[in-house]
């Protein structure tokens, strides 16, 4: 056991036990081997927490299921969450949307040094800046933490696919979306995919078919990365539970690289600034 | 090899349609095919996939007995949704699919000899029509006939036209009620159970078939148990999301139990040993 | 529209209500010619018009989409177009990062008063799209049930 | 029994996939699924288990089942009969699973068409297992790596003495006849290598245990933490719920075209219950996860014969918050343990 682990375990406890909160959302270790979500209730049970570089989901998206009071007349959950520093933009974006109370959720922030995938650090975390959580409780593993690489990120990844011509694009992306199974597991595990109705499940209007051939995969990713343009936090999560591999986060970053030329914005800086497409600026004229 | 396709429809002809309630349209079709027409034999509480051509099928209740040579067949189309909305805009003449007849209907035989007692909520009527057509063009069958008939609103009561024939008939009463009724509106005002409640028809030798919203019942078989009325006496309609019909696109299974091809009609006590809540 | 001649591209505009579809009206009153390609839908306004109209335009068959609407300062609701060019500044990156040309999505302010600049604008987008040939990402059903001749471009 | 290098293997492909359709794993961007091959080159071989199931060619993922055309007069046409496929390297579970669809869509009556005419038209050589992989458990629900129940053709390869591999055949049906017939190679007395076994997997109790402790607060347990995404339904080759739809082919003046479309559905989503007007029957997530695993281990086997899982270990694999389809099997057999009374409990409910 790591002393992040430790800690994260600490601060669990000392929330169930001093009733601060009904829950605790962290990880356990599934019979596997990996890591998977865990929902601790009591302070006992605390000890299955883990932590490990295959953390990689993003858990703030639970939150969305403790939103509402159980029963009428019931109060509304308080629940604990362990998260990564990209995690925890997405808290700052559910209270700016007004999805969540602060008071009803303890974050139990984790220093973060990159999570790894297969040895790996992943590709999003090579390029993150950020160590220390924007928003939390509870500080773990702050002495852990490296230091964030001085180089801003330069997209890198982005640009060289830019930089590709326009048919080559058009091919990479039509043999990507070709391999989707339209599971929505990405949507499922996005923080910032909580509508009640997708546009991509609505039956009056029904905005798309429910075939699964590459026109309606592209308008799915399309619709979903747009959706997410100025919001998404970068975790990565999609792309981390993708059945079919496919590089969502190309899609997510391009977005954000644009976000941030032209606007300054970043998500989840602070839960009191709207994400860009939600306001607008009467003198900025932009390229159409 | 050739295979007989269940998913393919046949084509009907709308040969008549009139407002029934707010919002609910009656459908009279005839099927195209004379040979298809004369053998499509149906009994009360089996249903049909009546397709919208480019908007998709829906399962509905024949709410119409095959009467000899008249081969009209009637629904009760509440507009709800997409299709149903595609259907309230088609005419007469105008065409439809339609997959059939589906599911195993109402045992008609067994209930002869017995007082039948009917509970429909709503458009939860329209399937217990042709059960009530069949009691009445059958009278000497039957013992007597207690038709509890509700709805959320005097608009929504369906075959309004037809109370009268039902009352004229012997030993037949008819007893309305709606959740909120209207200043001009004759009858008792509150929910089908209470109405039940307070007539109080005699489980002995009786029968009760109920069709409404999951919810109403739920609460009808309470009342009725009260009433003395044991489980193998009631006998429910119930709906579920289909899209085949078939039992193969598993979309209405309560536990093991598909309600398309298993049912749509249950004996309660068949119901309460069901893994999943009907409601 | 035989496939074996010039190319027809098929093109939505979707125009606000109070600037650009009376533009538009204005083209047809004085009698302006433009291309007949541009299917016109009228909207409320340009901030109606979500990046979801678009993509669903191009599965259904269209080759290009226009966006029209009031110019800056001038939305009838104060506010609508402002939030339309953001939302188009970047839907343009995202579908030209995906290979779909940018060239097939145009958004441009056309005032009530401007008939002429109305005709312009479609003219030379669907010379644009007509350039670019048929869009890659629309559903090829048609083609599935139709007998190859009766396909329309 | 017939043997055949993998030289004589490839070239017996290559001319199939001359005259028909050959179906085989090929790697997508590092996913294992299976495709349409020209070329046996393209075949990834030497892979364990792929990512999708064959599913695909018998239940495919999005098929037109009607055409109407509506004019003056309504059409109404069936999608014809698919050409004749082989499906190569199947999985012995996967054959399995393609027996559990044929017992509801071809034995349960009225039979579907259209998986019929897909059926009829494939033939299934299958590519036996060497050892049960990372979360297989095939034995657990019945099955072997080397079980040939489904197939047409099964090929076991042989353990080489350092030379080219070797493949055993053997011929199940009439169909895999016709189809090895024109196949090279060399009658000799061979014996099958017996595959690896994972031990220590737990056993799966009977539908009426399941039946007993379907209001087991561990559903809930097991539920929090599901996505309700779909991938462990799409990636299951005996998952068959599917959703239809009527969709616009063409419209022009005096002729409207309409494909009626099947698709896959998951009973794991939300929206699969939902009806017109909003209402979902099944409104808990928790409900609907169970159903998947209770239709699998109880209502399939009662309805329709066989289980509804043959254990290729996909769903543990795919799922992105690791719901373990075998720890569940081990969570119902202790339930069992820990309350034997609850059976007759229920059954006397009931």
């Amino acid at each position: 056991m790591t002393a992040v682990e430790q800690e994260i375990r600490d601060a669990a406890r000392r929330y169930l036990e001093q009733g601060e909160v009904n829950c605790v959302i962290g990880y356990e270790r599934g019979p596997t081997g990996k890591a998977r979500p865990a929902f601790i209730y009591k302070a006992e049970d605390a000890d299955r927490l883990v932590w490990s570089s295959d953390c990689n989901l993003n858990l703030v998206s639970y939150l969305h299921n403790y939103k509402h009071a159980p029963r009428r007349g019931a109060p509304v959950p308080k629940v604990a969450v362990v998260v990564r520093p990209c995690d925890a933009r997405a808290i700052n974006l559910l209270l700016h949307e007004q999805q969540i109370q602060r008071e009803n959720v303890k974050v139990i922030g984790v220093a973060c040094d990159g999570s790894e995938v297969d040895g790996q650090v992943r590709s999003a975390c090579q390029v993150c800046r950020d160590r220390i959580p924007v928003i939390y409780d509870v500080l773990v593993g702050s002495e852990q933490a490296v230091e964030a690489p001085e180089q801003q990120d330069d997209y890198a990844d982005v640009v060289q696919m830019e930089d590709l011509a326009e048919g080559e694009r058009l091919e990479y992306w039509l043999q990507e979306f070709d391999r989707c199974i339209r599971c929505y597991a990405c949507r499922q595990v996005c923080p910032g995919c909580y509508c009640f109705e997708c546009v991509a499940e609505q039956v009056d209007p029904h905005w798309t078919s429910i075939a699964m051939e590459v026109p309606e995969k592209y308008f799915f990713h399309l619709m979903r990365a747009f959706h997410l343009a100025g919001r998404c936090v970068a975790c990565d999560a999609c792309e981390a539970v993708c059945p079919m591999g496919i590089p969502l986060s190309k899609l997510n970053r391009k977005l954000a690289k644009e976000v941030e030329a032209l606007f300054g914005y970043r998500t989840g800086d602070d839960p009191k600034k709207a994400p860009p497409l939600a306001t607008f600026d009467p003198q900025e004229r932009l390229r159409l | 090899m050739t295979h007989i396709n269940p998913m393919k429809p046949y084509l009907a002809t709308i040969a008549g349609v009139r407002d029934l309630a707010s919002g609910i349209k009656l459908l009279q079709v005839r099927l195209d095919d004379p040979a298809v027409s004369s053998s499509f034999d149906y009994r009360p509480g089996q249903f049909v996939e009546v397709s919208a051509f480019g908007v998709g099928e829906s399962p509905f209740g024949i709410t119409s007995i095959r009467n000899g040579n008249d081969e009209l067949i009637e629904f009760a189309i509440n507009r709800v949704g997409t299709v149903t909305e595609a259907i309230h805009r088609l005419d007469v003449g105008d065409k439809i699919g339609m997959r059939g007849p589906l599911g195993n209907g109402f045992p008609m035989e067994k209930f002869k000899g017995k007082n039948i007692v009917v509970l429909g909520g709503g458009i939860g009527g329209a399937p217990l029509r042709p059960v009530i057509q069949t009691v009445l063009q059958n009278r000497s069958d039957y013992g007597t006939l207690s038709i509890f008939w509700a709805a959320r609103s005097p608009d929504l009561l369906v075959f309004t036209d037809e109370y009268d024939s039902w009352r004229a008939q012997p030993d037949t009463e008819l007893q309305l009620t709606v959740d909120q009724a209207t200043p001009d509106w004759p009858h008792k005002e509150g929910l089908i159970t209470t109405l039940v409640e307070q007539v109080a028809p005699s489980a002995d030798n009786a029968v009760s078939i109920t069709c409404g919203p999951p919810i109403m019942i739920k609460f009808a078989m309470l009342t009725l148990q009260k009433l003395g009325f044991q489980s193998e006496q009631n006998w429910v309609t119930l709906e579920a999301k289909m899209k085949c019909g078939i039992g193969k696109c598993g979309r209405c299974n309560l536990g093991e139990v598909f309600v398309c091809t298993d049912g749509p009609v249950f004996r309660f006590d068949r119901v309460e040993g069901f893994l999943e809540s009907f409601v | 529209m035989a496939s074996d001649s010039v190319f027809e591209p098929k093109i939505v505009g979707f125009l606000c209500n109070w600037c650009s579809y009376a533009g538009a009206d204005l083209a047809g009153t004085s009698r302006t010619p433009y291309p007949q390609n541009v299917r016109i839908i009228r909207v409320p306004c340009s901030g109606r018009v979500d990046p979801l109209f678009v993509l669903k335009a191009f599965q259904d068959g269209a080759d290009g989409v226009m966006i029209l609407g009031c110019h800056p300062g001038d939305c009838h609701y104060q506010q609508g177009n402002y939030f339309a060019q953001r939302r188009y500044a970047l839907m343009h990156r995202l579908l030209e990062f995906t290979g779909v040309e940018t060239a097939r999505l145009h958004v441009d302010w056309v005032s009530a008063s401007e008939g002429q600049k109305f005709a312009q604008v479609v003219t030379d987008f669907t010379e644009q799209v007509r350039a670019l040939g048929p869009v890659a990402i629309k559903r090829q059903r048609e083609a599935a049930v139709l007998p190859a001749q009766e396909v329309v471009a | 029994m017939k043997t055949l290098t993998q030289a004589q293997l490839k070239e017996w492909l290559d001319a199939l996939a001359q005259e028909l359709t050959l179906i085989a794993p090929v790697n997508k961007q590092g996913k294992l699924l299976y495709r349409q091959v020209h070329d046996s080159d393209d075949i990834a071989w030497g892979f364990e288990r792929t990512d999708m199931s064959p599913k695909t060619w018998l239940l495919p993922a999005t098929e037109p089942i009607l055409t109407i055309r509506q004019g003056e007069q309504v059409q109404i046409e069936e999608t014809p009969a698919p050409q004749a496929k082989v499906v190569f390297g199947v999985r012995p579970c996967d054959a399995r699973a393609a027996l559990a669809i044929d017992a509801l869509f071809l034995h349960k009556e009225p039979s579907d068409a259209q998986y019929a005419r897909h059926r009829e038209a494939t033939t299934l050589v299958g590519l036996s297992c060497p050892q049960m992989w990372d979360s297989c458990f095939c034995t657990v629900v019945g099955g072997a790596p080397n079980a040939t129940e489904g197939l047409d053709l099964l090929l076991t390869e042989l353990q080489g003495d350092g030379k080219e591999t070797l493949y055993a055949v053997q011929t199940l049906t009439e169909k895999g006849e016709g189809l090895a017939a024109s196949m090279p190679g060399l009658e000799q007395d061979v014996s099958l290598p017996e595959p690896k076994l994972t031990e220590g997997l737990p056993t799966l109790a009977s539908g009426d245990t399941f039946r007993a402790h379907f209001d087991d607060a561990y559903w809930q347990q097991v539920t929090e933490r599901c996505l309700a995404c779909r991938a462990c339904t799409f990636v299951c080759p005996a998952c068959r719920c599917f959703d239809v739809r009527d969709e616009v082919a063409s419209r022009q003046p005096g002729l409207q075209v309409f494909q009626r479309l099947r698709a896959w559905d998951a009973c794991t989503s939300a929206p699969y219950r939902r009806i017109a007007g909003g209402h979902n029957p099944r409104p808990t997530q928790h409900a609907r996860l169970r159903n998947r695993f209770y239709c699998k281990f109880m209502y399939y086997p009662q309805d329709f014969g066989p289980l509804g899982c043959v254990g290729c270990g996909r769903c543990i694999e795919t799922c992105p918050v690791n719901i373990d389809i075998l720890e569940v099997i081990a969570a119902v057999e202790q339930l069992a343990a820990s309350e034997p009374w609850a059976c007759e409990a229920r059954a006397a409910a009931a």
